[in-house]
């Protein structure tokens, strides 16, 4: 099964929840916000969402910016 | 200058008429210096996709905690991508202040102000605290305040490009008959341009590139600061008119001539 | 502010780079109040013929003593007046300072070089430290410089006229090739004039009538001690080149594209 | 006899020396310099001098300038 | 100039890049003197209620035949009031040339965009030869190039200001990315001014106060003429750019050191 | 332009306003077709060293025999090198006519006023017609005309540099309290900066670098000329002054509204 | 009856076509434009428009204008 | 015997008049005009001026200026 992370495919074998995702990409959940499909997801929902095959998830974070 | 001399913008009182952006800067420790000797009230990020490979620092860390975030939409080419960042934005944490920022030429990254005024609409509804970045063109500013904005942001010349006001003949127009504050963004290149907005009436001014890419960004943050206050302050004292001709600043004294009066 | 940035000037350092003069305000204890809050170290005076009638105050005790007392020679229609003019002033008690002032033309005050040169070179020669008032031309700042003049004086735009620099030109010159300091006096109409004269590398500036004419002087003489800090603080933080194009202050997101890199 | 005391004559029948004139005038020795027949004379010496016929004599202070 | 310079516009060759305004002559007569001088290709008419008591002339029959009729829409505050001017105006017989001027703000008179746009819109689906007055802005003039806009006439500074080109910095990115020509109208006060717009590579200018309240319009019309085309002529033959330096046009004489070589 | 309206200048009735320098053009053969086209009456040339080995042609083949040849002293660091190249030009054949130039500073290119007075003192005794480019002060340019210079020749920005007149300030001022005629000399780089100068009512100008340098000399010699026309012309005319409101040019049509009067 | 001619109310006892009207009012033809009721009338259609009660009627021409 | 010609030493056995010089260096006489030793010479004097040692010449004409 695959998704798309921050515009690159991965595929995954078992299933894996958004939370385990972060996890696994050593993400440090005080300075990003997720978006799946295009919705926002808080932090407290991270665990209830199973990523889907063609999940498209972005995982976004504050830079320099005038 | 009068400590009473606030500037009332989005329900708090805004005591410096100095904006700041994050961008550009060579390090965040030393942005981090710059903001501290400059004391902004408000600082404006960006957000972006996070590269899991690099582990740089969280921006946020090095931003003093008195500060209010302003985000910007930067990136946003029509006011559904805008819309979409300044959501994603309040869910990071920046709260309701966004910068709006809708660009669809990437040469002089002018504002696209009808998509940017949508945004606008969308925005104040939805109760952010919306400045937007735009052209200087009363109609559309007009429309902007009407549709809830904030503050409405003039560049006074391309991003980056640190030219000044050579906008300024429109800039004053929107200080005189735009009803919400008028803060120059983009352009300012030094702090005798910030110093001539605020003496223009502007109520404040936006300016990142000019602090961030000087040799010391920190000295020149401070040099901005003093400007926007001597401006500020040399607005509210009165500049007296200019003429054509001269007038004498001192007696022509007559005892030169030796004339018998 | 650099603390150890001081202006060798007449053997004497210099704190601040804002020269006052003590023309055209409204009363003594106004101009006292301005002083107190701009903090100048040089500050200028005339000279008048006493009219035992009126009882007008002294104005020297409205002057901070720790100020450097400047008397011009306004009225001096040649170099010998001028002349004439320093030594009633060093005899009145001014010392040494001098600003030499010769003029001929009474509609827009402009300075005789020629003249003002000889008179440099007498006074310079008497020991008197020479600050001349000037029209700026490369080729007779040169000369007066080389006849020992303390510093050189062009003027920004005609005394009194708050037309700002007009001479940007040929003053940016003199700062690039006259060996003493280049101090702009005459002009300046608000704080960015003057910021601008120091982000240009100028020395100093000599401020009166746009201070004292300003509906609030002693809130203006502030503006403007700020704003020549921070144009000068910019001169030495090194102000970025401006360009003709815009170049991004903040990353120009990917993410909204969701393209499939 | 007459002396231009500022561009003004004036005349007098006894004697007089500057600091006498100075006086009589009420001018405050501190705040003013004079000048008689174009030199500069300075305090201690105002009682020597006496004025003559067609003296000029000038007092000048200080005021505002730029 | 080149007599093959000409230009392409609503389908016509143009010759004249002066395009002239018929108000605020004192006369018809005058007028017509001015504009025989000037030879304009396209000249602007306003409409108006007429007044059965007064007699006045017709002012058509003071408008070289020669010359396109292009009728504004001024008084318009609105794409309908403007879109039915329009309309009358074709009935009337000025045929399918039209300036959209539409106007909220009645002390600057500077065109809503918007509104500007949306009789764009309109005007050009029903076969009208669309010129619309605008605000410069980048996006908003891309926007009337979609919407069939035969040219976009920014304005230079507001209508009769007599201020010249105070909005250079966008008008300059309008001429290099706008697809149609770049016509300058509103605020040009001198012929440098037009000079100056052609030199920057506008394609026209639109001039009428400047003409019509000058001591002597016929001789100014004459020198609007003139400066257009040498503006346009030095825009074709390439300006050499501008330095810093000097750079000699003589030789720097060697003989006078007289040295042995 | 009034056929009447010639310039008084050394005794003759100068037509043409627009003086050419002869330097830096690529070939004399484009050179003699700019200067056809441009129809000088006067027109400057320097001396130097003949090169015996190289074969150059005689530049005075290429010029107009009806031109006044105006040598330029260029090459003179002081009053006597001026008079004795002056002395050179006039053995030569030039005859009366001499522009002088004296400059000290070679990056500027600046002139030295005090220099330049001795030789326009000297030369003006000899019977020469003497036009002196200098430094734009007001008390030397005095002393210029009482010395018998013909003109005041100031210069609007460094030689060769094409930045425009930026000593306006200062070349205003010349031309209402000068008595002879003011010519701007140097540094014009555009045809509009020419229009500019003959509006101020500068009597003529002096253009060399922005048309030899120019991609088509030739073209851009005639936007030259036409520009220098115009620009008298419209002084003449009388330029209306310029204003900060918007003054409408078309009647606020009030038919629109559809109200009951 | 009364209609609106350029923005002024005027009322007519019998029926009166525009033509008729433009001629009573001693407009010419040639310089104007008519609306009736907010509709661009052209010339030959006027003789068959009569005023109706409230009609109201604008007559337009050319002036100056930038 | 030697003299300076622009600048340049030369020298010569023979005596040589200025107008010869300029006929040996192949100058055209219409477009130069002679200094010697700082004072100028008039074509018609040429032929009259022998050169001596340590004479300076100068032969100069014109180029484009501005």
């Amino acid at each position: 099964m695959v998704f798309i992370l921050n515009g690159k495919q991965e595929s995954i074998e078992k299933p894996l929840s958004l939370d385990a995702l972060i996890a696994a990409k050593g993400l440090c959940p005080e300075k990003i916000v997720v978006e799946h499909n295009f919705s926002i997801i808080s932090k407290e929902d991270w665990p209830k969402i199973m990523l889907k095959d063609q999940d498209m998830i972005e995982v976004i974070s504050f830079v320099g910016g005038g | 200058m009068n400590m009473e001399d606030l500037l009332a913008l989005g329900g708090r009182s805004i005591k410096s008429r100095l904006l700041i952006g994050t961008g550009k800067f060579s390090s965040y420790p030393l942005m981090k210096k710059a903001l501290e000797v400059a004391q902004p009230d408000i600082v404006t990020v960006a957000l972006r996709r996070v590269d899991a490979s690099s582990k740089t620092d969280n921006i946020l860390e090095y931003i003093p905690k008195s500060c209010i975030l302003m985000a910007n939409t930067s990136g946003a080419r029509n006011a559904d991508e805008a819309v979409r960042i300044a959501r994603l934005a309040k869910a990071a944490g920046t709260g309701p202040w966004i910068k709006i920022e809708v660009v669809q030429d990437q040469k002089y990254l002018l504002p696209d102000n009808l998509e940017t005024l949508k945004a606008v609409e969308t925005l104040a509804k939805e109760g952010f605290i919306v400045l937007p970045y735009m052209s200087p063109d009363l109609s559309m500013a007009r429309r902007m305040a009407d549709a809830g904005a904030a503050a409405v942001m003039p560049l006074g010349s391309p991003i980056g490009s640190n030219r000044g006001v050579k906008t300024r003949e429109l800039v004053e127009i929107l200080v005189r008959e735009i009803k919400v504050p008028v803060i120059v963004d983009a352009g300012l290149g030094s702090p005798s341009d910030a110093c001539e907005c605020m003496e223009m009436g502007c109520a404040a001014v936006l300016v990142n590139t000019a602090i961030a890419i000087a040799r010391d960004p920190v000295a020149m943050a401070k040099a901005f600061k003093d400007a926007v206050s001597a401006g500020r302050a040399a607005y509210l004292a009165g500049l007296a008119a200019s003429g054509n001709k001269a007038s004498a600043s001192s007696p022509l004294t007559g005892f030169l001539r030796n004339e018998i009066l």
